[in-house]
């Protein structure tokens, strides 16, 4: 048990809006252990971003809040920490790196003030020894030159570069945890690549675990251990990859698989999609969220929430018709339209 | 898209299309602060409009031995001023002069200095540096010597206060639309727009302009109190509505001159251009809002 | 020399201090606010009244009115003679005066060369013509000088006692150049220490000053132009007298305990012009009927709530020697039903539309007269609210139907009656209206050609005046007293009906500051 | 193949650096599109890769004449758009077509969804203002959206819906030819495979020829008939998208293949990870603009700008390795 | 950057020369002869034709105008009519009066407006938010007047802590001269500072929903930082514009704060000579506020560089901020 670092047990968040409450996240759990990698997929909306924020109690103030749920990190509860000692939680033990290269890093300082300052800012250092930090990090996370680069501003890196300072500011304290959220959305392929491999090297090197949020199944595949599957704030499966790629069992992660796209799509065929869109989650609903676009969809969807059972050593998943006595079939290309 | 029951998400169109329609003034009422900010105009409207129903006294009538009377003296609600005409029945006619000068003012301003700023922040080039020079030019220029020559060849009257008040507004919209100009003409969707083959004409005023209205309106509620203010500025050349019309402007002029002893010219128009002033921007904000689709009903 | 009658309204301001108890005490600065920038002292380019404040007591001219401006009395001159012709006047001067040290000499002694360089510096160079009729200024001795004129001008004394006519040095002017203005060196009681622009000026005593030692030791001139703030400057302390108070500002010094409101009857007139050649004003009973029809005593009450002016009937000050109370009974009385009926003699039952052009500061009168007009003959009256430069220019080209103006200057009534109603100053703005008659001028001309004698012209004056009221040219309004705040510590000090700040002056005037 | 709709002849777009003198003009320039040849046939989809930077979306500008090419040649049916006049080439874009990457950015938000589709047929003067609006209604259900959404403002949809619209304007004068830039880049996998899916739908439907940039190499391959690889403003290999996935010949289309992320958990991928960045356009190196990062690259690909080589019918590859 | 400097300092050159041709052509539109005003009411027409004449205004118009470009090209601004001085000594005596009232007034609503947008802006929608967006609106709406003349009446006159008119000079004491610049650098502040409150908070605000602001929160900086370092920082592009607009203005001359308490600075010179029609001042003084405006708008644009890097000169879409 010692090394599990990061526990969630049925987190809720809440937003409040000018009329009502959108219920963002219902009732998430999460287990990582050192150096795991656990992804996050969904679609767009699905409460993934809400999810890592929430870890790092960084919801807006005053309009997103924390109802229910226990948050416990590195054996700390994190919901019970003042606000002085989750700042020193932030970016020290915890460190995030956003989707957007280009958004995310301050466009007026330079990239070495903003890697100095994430180092000043939890340790004791000399101005001297942070920019010697800064510039070691820079070297680490690959980018050539840094000697000449940290007196540069971002808007003078490339995307990819940027995500390289990104992630030398997430890791200039040796987190124990690193929340990646879509950290290569916004990047080409090649660049993709490069960025993948240097978080598994330096995971590698620093005993990092990582929460990476993404929608792209490839990077899911090829950077975790686990995953949880998200959808309209409920966590509708997890499991180990191994497990979600050969033995889904919720209709949104067959949805979810099937409409990648891959080598064996063939170029004639019709893709599969899911039809619809998410539901409003200003509105409750009674039922599944997934209802309303789910081909398997019975009466009980619509008027019961399903409960997530643990179908499997470590495979959870939330769904009336997937439980331990009982079994969905899944049919061929219901998702084709 | 075929899992939806037709029925059920028809009747949800229905009511969405009507709230649709409405949508604009809900959201503007249900920003209470914007609320409050359009009532203000609106009484202030409706006192400049209903001025002769309201007023209780002549604006005009003069009664020299009953001048600078206290507020509520012999019927006379806010007093008298030094002529001893009725003041609450001057402010509430000078409400009419004082609003229309404010607003035309600025719009006269808005039009020709939105103009400008769109064709020299869309075109660039020489163009631009010809348009926003002259500005510059404008700009530097003293407002007195521009009312001053305006006012003088033009002749007086309200309609030229108004063009005088107007023309030193141009330079100041013309830089903010030009500001906003140079960031929404990178949008993407004015390269849409162009590649479905528009013409420059429809992109500057179908998609450009509504785009920059939001900081446009944001600057013409404000420079509104710099207009009334400027009206009174005028009085004090002479240049302003002549007497014995009433203007805010004008009573606060003439009752600066009483400001120790008798201080109620001064105080009451004086907030009756703060009051006016206050609504107008609190309104000019819930309209931006408002006339932003994207803010939430 | 001349003497004339004295008619001064004492009674009206018994407020001056000049009987203040006490032995005068030396020393001390006095702090004077004035309403304008002087922009330069130099005598032929000066042009306005706050100027001349500062030059008064820097400098000197020959002759100076008395204190009341009942008669001329010496200055740098002793004494003076006139030739039976009116053409030549012979000064004898003071030989004991010395020009204060400047740049250019160390304070040398003044002799009567100085007077005919600065005399004839004015008379030739000045484009302000304060030495009109001048001919040429000769040295007859050491201290004596001859001034000839090429026409008789009766005025030429009061002429003189303008600033324009000090007597200055000519190395300080040949060697300052353009900047002898903002350098002027002179023979008066004060000179020059520093000078900021727009903001003060300030003056020491000149110890070879010939006259009665000044007890200041210095006079700092505050440049305050907005009159409320002159007064708020008076009350805070900033200042000790402020030159130019009117309005509220009268109650508030005269509640407050420190300080003193010193007003008196003065040479100035405000009145309303009536355009004598276009319109329907040309006609002088419709002329007549607007004067019936306005209520004078209500616009002068309704304009000066706090005092400070009382209503005028003749185009003269009460102060000039030239005024005749028995021609006021010609003035038209306010009857506002036999001025309907006037008018409508006149053509116009229903009254006309017209323009009256007017200075900001005069607003006030017109506006309370545009409601006589309304009431009493549905004429409607638009106000024309102009700057200065444009109330000048319309105003003098006689495009003004209509206008409201003021006229302060000597108490010699030419330059009342002469500048305002001779047929020479058509297009200027004094006779703007448009005022002609033959007869008037001739009588005007011989005011100032044929003697000096002051009851014999005033008579010609008043044979003028009567001819003049009888056209109705114009509404007289007011005459203005002039009125000055001070604190209590300031002795010595009055104000002048010629709106002339004197702080040490030759005619008797010393001001002190109590400690 | 059938008929040519567009062809590209050693076009090239340089972008001019102002150098904030006055009275002197510039030298440097972006070389975004730096001598690239094509065509386009009737009824195909070509697809046009690279990475972030190196002239597709250019090119696409090019093509309906959004900017002018600094040199070179479009010619779309034989017509030389080079020598058209602005009012004329306002007209030619009915034919030509775009969909933009950003499906957040390319509509107005400030108009109503009808305003905005009825908007090109407002442009070009087609039909009265009934008639556009039952187009719109027809447009919005060729595209699966309903009449009802016409009201609404584009802050109410959803990325892929709002890719749905931009379809659905590009629709709406019979092109012949759409340029899709991106048009699923920004947008989830299964709204990705929703459009995708429209756009096939519809080139079957009403004959449209596709031109259609992507970083993703799986969608293109997807979709497309013939793919081109872009790298620094040059068209490094093209051909079918058999023989570029199957056999692809440019290190550079090697190495983009190699980046696409495991299909599944299983899956042990051989990477031939790129070093560093695409170089400044600014600058680009001599010889061949790859030389830099390539792991083949030889002495002579620093000096010699390699030439197109036909690796037989379709397929072509500007690499030293081939020639 | 240096280049682009010499680029914008030749730009000033239209901008002057437009100023110039339209300041010619006003001050020959408005009535008002300059020799009738200077020589007063009493003037005779004689005299006045002689001023005239003196003063060169009965030359023909084109060869006032060559003669005055002619002037202005050598640097000459002419010799003022009424004050008979060089029209640059007289601007050279007064504009570090009004420097000093600029730039005090600057400060104080620098130092109050900002922060108070600030503030407003990280507690949006709070009763400290709403507070100073209508004090910052009664403030845009005050007249500057009543305001001065208030200030004059209870701090001069009933407290006697501050004179109530005019300028210190140092030769009287710093202190002296400090109590002199307070009252007339509030009223003059009081516009400016609402005007930065309210443009500091909408430009936060729209930071504040920026990334990077995330980023920095992410990194544990404490919300002091956040804000003041990190969103400030960025939002002082608009901030600068408005500085910009502001400074321009004040260095113009502040006419009416400049008459409430006698300062001697621009605006009155200005004013004074418009009243008197001395239009060499005229001439001037527009012109030499022209070229101090352009100067700030220069500064203000470097300033843009410095604290955005990403403003960029040479594409010549810089400066304008957003
Ligand atoms: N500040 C907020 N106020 C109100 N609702 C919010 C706020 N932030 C997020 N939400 C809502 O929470 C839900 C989940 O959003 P979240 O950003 O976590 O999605 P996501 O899975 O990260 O999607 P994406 O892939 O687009 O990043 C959405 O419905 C969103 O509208
Ligand atoms: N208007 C312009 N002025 C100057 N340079 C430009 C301009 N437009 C594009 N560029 C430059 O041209 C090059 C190619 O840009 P382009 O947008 O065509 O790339 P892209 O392949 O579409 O990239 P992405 O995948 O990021 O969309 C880039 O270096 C870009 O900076
Ligand atoms: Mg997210
Ligand atoms: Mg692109």
């Amino acid at each position: 048990m010692s090394d599990v670092i990061l526990k969630v047990e049925n987190l809720d968040v809440h937003f409040r809006s000018s009329a009502s409450i959108v219920k963002a996240v219902n009732g998430v759990n999460i287990t990582l252990k050192k150096k795991e990698t656990l992804g996050i997929v969904g679609e767009s909306g699905s409460g993934k971003s809400v999810t890592a924020t929430a870890l790092m109690r960084l919801l807006p103030k005053g309009i997103g809040s924390i109802p229910n749920g226990k948050i416990t990190f590195n054996g700390k509860d994190i919901l019970s920490l003042s606000d002085k000692e989750m700042r020193d939680v932030r970016g020290n033990e915890i460190a995030m790196i956003f989707q957007d290269p280009m958004t995310s890093l301050n466009p007026v300082f330079t990239v070495g003030d903003q890697i100095e300052e994430a180092v000043r800012t939890h340790q004791q250092m000399s101005k001297k020894e942070a920019k010697k930090k800064a510039i070691e990090m820079l070297k680490v996370v690959g980018i050539p030159e840094p000697e000449k680069r940290v007196k540069m501003y971002p808007h003078e890196f490339s995307g990819g570069m940027r995500q390289r300072v990104m992630i030398a500011i997430a890791l200039s304290c040796n987190p124990k945890l690193l929340i990646a959220d879509e950290p290569t959305t916004a990047l080409d392929v090649t660049v993709q690549a490069q960025i993948l491999e240097l978080m598994k090297s330096l995971q590698e090197k620093n005993d990092t675990s990582i929460i990476m949020i993404t929608h792209d199944l490839g990077v899911v595949w090829e950077m975790c251990d686990k995953v949880i599957v998200m959808y309209a704030g409920n966590t509708v499966e997890s499991g180990t990859v191994e497990t979600i790629y050969e033995n889904p069992l919720h209709p949104y992660t067959w949805g979810l698989l099937e409409s990648q796209i891959t080598k064996n799509t063939l170029n004639g065929d019709k893709l599969p999609a899911i039809p619809g869109s998410p539901p409003d989650l200003r509105n409750p609903i009674p039922g599944c969220n997934f209802a309303d676009r789910c081909p398997y969809a019975k009466e009980i969807c619509s008027t019961t929430k399903p409960q997530p059972i643990e179908v499997e050593l470590g495979h959870i998943v939330s769904c009336h018709f997937q439980t331990n006595s009982n079994r969905l079939e899944r049919k061929e290309r219901v998702y084709i339209e | 898209m075929t899992s939806t029951q037709p029925s059920s998400m028809e009747t949800r169109e229905v009511k969405k299309k009507e709230i649709n329609e409405r949508s604009f003034i809900r959201k503007l009422l249900k920003n209470r602060i914007a609320a409050f900010g359009l009532f203000v105009t609106i009484f202030m409207t409706i006192i400049a409009i209903f001025a002769p129903l309201i007023a209780t006294h002549a604006p005009n009538e003069m009664d020299i031995t009953h001048s600078l009377l206290g507020a509520g003296v012999d019927g006379h609600f806010l007093g008298t001023d030094n002529y001893g005409r009725d003041l609450f029945s001057r402010i509430v006619y000078g409400a009419r002069i004082s609003l229309i000068v404010g607003v035309s003012a600025v719009l006269f301003g808005a039009v020709f200095g939105t103009f400008l700023g769109l064709i020299a922040g869309y075109f660039g080039g020489k163009l631009d540096s010809l348009i926003m020079r002259t500005m510059d030019g404008l700009f530097a220029f003293p407002f007195i010597l521009l009312a001053i020559t305006l006012m003088t060849v033009l002749g007086q009257g309200l309609v030229n206060v108004i063009i005088a008040i107007g023309v030193a507004n141009i330079p100041g919209f013309a830089r903010i639309v030009r500001g906003q100009v140079l960031s929404v003409k990178e949008e993407e969707f004015i390269e849409v727009t162009r590649s479905l083959g528009a013409t420059h004409g429809r992109i500057l005023f179908q998609h450009v302009l509504p785009n920059c209205l939001a900081p446009l309106i944001v600057y013409g509620t404000m420079s509104i109190a710099g207009a009334i203010i400027s009206e009174a500025a005028l009085s004090f050349l002479g240049l302003g509505v002549q007497p014995p019309t009433a203007s805010w402007g004008s009573i606060l002029k003439d009752g600066k001159d009483f400001l120790v002893l008798n201080p109620q010219m001064a105080t009451f128009s004086g907030l009756a251009i703060l009051i006016t002033v206050l609504g107008i921007n609190l309104f000019g904000d819930g309209l931006r809002d408002a006339l932003d689709p994207k803010m939430k009903v | 020399a001349c003497s004339g009658k004295k008619s001064s309204n004492e009674e009206v301001s018994s407020n001056g201090n000049e009987n203040a108890t006490g032995e005068p005490q030396d020393g001390g600065t006095l702090r004077l606010g004035l309403s304008a920038n002087p922009k330069t002292l130099d005598p032929i380019k000066y042009t306005g009244v706050y100027e001349s404040q500062i030059m008064r007591m820097v400098s000197d001219t020959l002759v100076v009115y008395s204190k009341d401006l009942s008669e001329i009395q010496p200055s740098l001159a002793t004494s003076w003679e006139v030739s039976e012709d009116m053409k030549e006047y012979t000064f004898q001067l003071r030989e004991d005066v010395f020009f204060q040290p400047g740049e250019y000499q160390d304070g040398r002694q003044m002799t009567a060369e100085d007077v005919k360089y600065s005399l004839e510096r004015s008379a030739t160079e000045s484009a302000m013509n304060r030495l009109r009729g001048v001919a040429s200024v000769e040295v007859t001795g050491e201290f004596e000088v001859k001034l000839h004129t090429e026409a008789p001008n009766a005025a030429l004394l009061a002429m003189l006692t303008d600033s324009g006519n000090m007597i200055v040095a000519k190395e300080e002017v040949e060697g300052w150049g353009d900047n002898f203005g903002t350098n002027v060196v002179g023979t008066g009681p004060f000179m020059i220490k520093n000078w900021q622009q727009d903001q003060q000026v300030e003056l020491v005593r000149h110890d070879k000053y010939w006259g009665e030692k000044p007890h200041l030791d210095g006079v700092t001139v505050k440049i305050i132009s907005d009159p409320n703030m002159m007064t708020n400057a008076l009350r805070s302390g900033d200042i000790d007298i402020a030159s130019d108070v009117k309005g509220q500002n009268r109650e508030l010094i005269k509640q407050d305990t420190n300080l003193e409101l010193i007003s008196k009857s003065a040479l100035a007139t405000v009145y309303l012009d009536l355009n004598n050649k276009k319109g329907p004003t040309a006609d002088a009973k419709v002329r007549e009927a607007i004067y019936k029809a306005t209520n004078v005593e209500e616009i002068v009450q309704g304009v000066n709530q706090w005092g400070g002016a009382v209503p005028s009937l003749l185009p003269i000050p009460k102060d000039s020697w030239g005024y005749d109370e028995s021609l006021e009974a010609l003035v038209p009385t306010y009857d506002p039903d036999a001025a309907k009926a006037l008018l409508s003699e006149a053509g116009f039952p229903d009254g006309f539309k017209t323009e009256i052009y007017v200075s900001e500061a005069r607003v006030p009168y017109a506006t309370i007269f545009q409601n006589q007009m309304k009431k009493n003959l549905n004429i409607d009256v638009e106000i024309k609210t102009v700057e200065w430069g444009t109330y000048s220019d319309t105003v003098s080209k006689g495009n003004a139907p209509m206008s409201i103006g003021g006229w302060t200057w000597y108490p010699d009534p030419y330059f009342y009656l002469y500048q305002l109603f001779h047929t020479d100053q058509l297009g200027a703005l004094g006779n703007g209206k448009g005022y002609e008659n033959a007869e008037v001028d001739a009588l005007l001309n011989r005011a100032v050609s044929e003697t000096v004698d002051q009851a014999e012209r005033a008579t010609l004056y008043q044979e003028a005046l009567k001819l003049i009221l009888k056209d109705v040219p114009r509404i007289e309004l007011e005459n203005t007293e002039a009125a000055a705040g001070i604190t209590k510590k300031v002795k010595g000090f009055d104000v002048s009906p010629d709106f002339s700040i004197s702080i040490v002056n030759p005619n008797g005037t010393n001001v002190w500051l109590e400690k | 193949m059938s008929e040519v709709v567009i062809k590209v002849e050693n076009l090239k777009k340089h972008f001019p650096i102002n150098e904030a003198v006055p009275f002197k003009k510039s030298t440097q320039s972006v070389k975004a599109v730096d001598g690239v040849s094509f065509e386009v046939y009737k009824g195909e989809t070509l697809g046009i890769v690279g990475e972030s930077g190196c002239g597709k979306s250019t090119m696409a500008r090019l093509i309906n004449q959004l900017i002018r090419p600094t040199e070179g040649v479009v010619e779309f049916k034989g017509k030389n758009l080079a020598t058209l006049g602005s009012k004329e080439i306002r007209s030619i874009r009915k034919s030509i077509q775009m969909v933009f990457q950003n499906p957040y950015a390319s509509l107005d938000p400030r108009k109503t969804i009808e305003y905005l589709i009825a908007e090109p047929l407002a442009i070009h003067h087609i039909g009265d203002a009934k008639s556009r609006k039952k187009r719109v209604i027809e447009l919005l259900e060729v595209v699966g959206l309903s009449g009802y959404h016409a009201e609404r403002y584009v802050h109410e949809f959803s990325g892929g819906q709002r890719q749905r619209i931009n379809i659905a304007r590009a629709l709406a004068l019979n092109p012949d030819i759409i340029i899709c830039d991106e048009p699923v880049s920004a947008l989830d996998v299964s709204v990705q495979a929703q459009v995708i899916n429209l756009l096939k739908d519809l080139q079957r439907k009403f004959d449209l020829t596709y031109i259609f940039i992507s970083h993703d190499l799986n969608v293109v391959r997807y979709i497309c008939d013939r793919i081109a690889v872009m790298y620094l403003g040059k068209i490094v290999e093209i051909g079918t998208y058999e023989e570029l996935y199957e056999n692809p010949k440019h290190p550079y289309t090697k190495a983009l293949l190699s980046a696409i992320p495991k299909e599944n958990p299983f899956d042990k991928k051989e990477r031939i990870l790129l070093e560093g960045d695409v170089p400044s356009p600014v600058n680009p190196p001599p010889g061949c603009s790859f030389h830099k990062r390539c792991p083949h690259a030889m002495e002579h690909c620093k000096k010699d700008v390699p030439a197109f080589v036909d690796l037989g019918e379709t397929q072509k590859v500007a690499c030293h390795l081939y020639s | 950057m240096g280049k682009y400097i010499l680029k914008r300092l030749v730009d000033l050159l239209p901008t002057i020369f437009v100023v110039a041709i339209i300041v010619f052509v006003i001050t020959r539109l408005i009535p008002g002869d300059p020799a009738a005003v200077m020589l007063g009411p009493q003037a005779s027409v004689e005299d006045i034709q002689e001023l005239r004449d003196d003063l060169g205004l009965n030359e023909p118009l084109h060869t006032q105008f060559l003669q005055y470009i002619g002037d202005l090209v050598q640097g000459d601004f002419g010799v003022s009519l009424t004050y008979n001085q060089p029209v640059i000594s007289l601007i050279m005596d007064r504009f570090p009066n009004t420097l000093v009232l600029a730039f005090s007034a600057l400060v104080i609503a620098l130092l109050i407006g900002i922060p108070a947008g600030i503030i407003s802006a990280s507690k949006q929608n709070s009763v400290m938010d709403y507070t100073v967006m209508v004090i910052s609106l009664i403030g845009v709406s005050i007249p500057i007047f009543w305001l001065g003349v208030m200030l004059v009446l209870y701090f001069s006159v009933n407290l006697g802590w501050f004179p109530a008119t005019g300028m210190g000079t140092m030769d009287e004491g710093f202190i002296t001269y400090i109590k002199h610049l307070v009252l007339p650098s509030i009223t003059l502040a009081t516009i400016p500072m609402a005007t930065f409150a309210r443009i500091t908070r909408s430009s936060m605000l729209e930071v504040i929903s920026q990334d990077y602001i995330k980023t920095a929160r992410a990194k544990g900086l404490k919300e002091f930082f956040v804000i003041g370092k990190h969103a400030f920082k960025n939002a002082l592009t608009p901030i600068l514009t408005v500085l910009g607009m502001q400074v321009s203005a004040l260095l113009g001359g502040a006419v009416l704060t400049e008459t409430i308490f006698s300062w001697p600075g621009m605006g009155r010179l200005i004013v004074d000579a418009i009243d008197k029609r001395d239009f060499v001042v005229v001439q001037g003084t527009v012109l030499f506020i022209a070229i101090i405006f352009v100067l700030v708008n220069l500064l203000i644009d470097v300033l843009y560089k410095i604290v955005n890097p990403r403003v960029n000169y040479s594409s010549g879409k810089g400066g304008e901020g957003k």
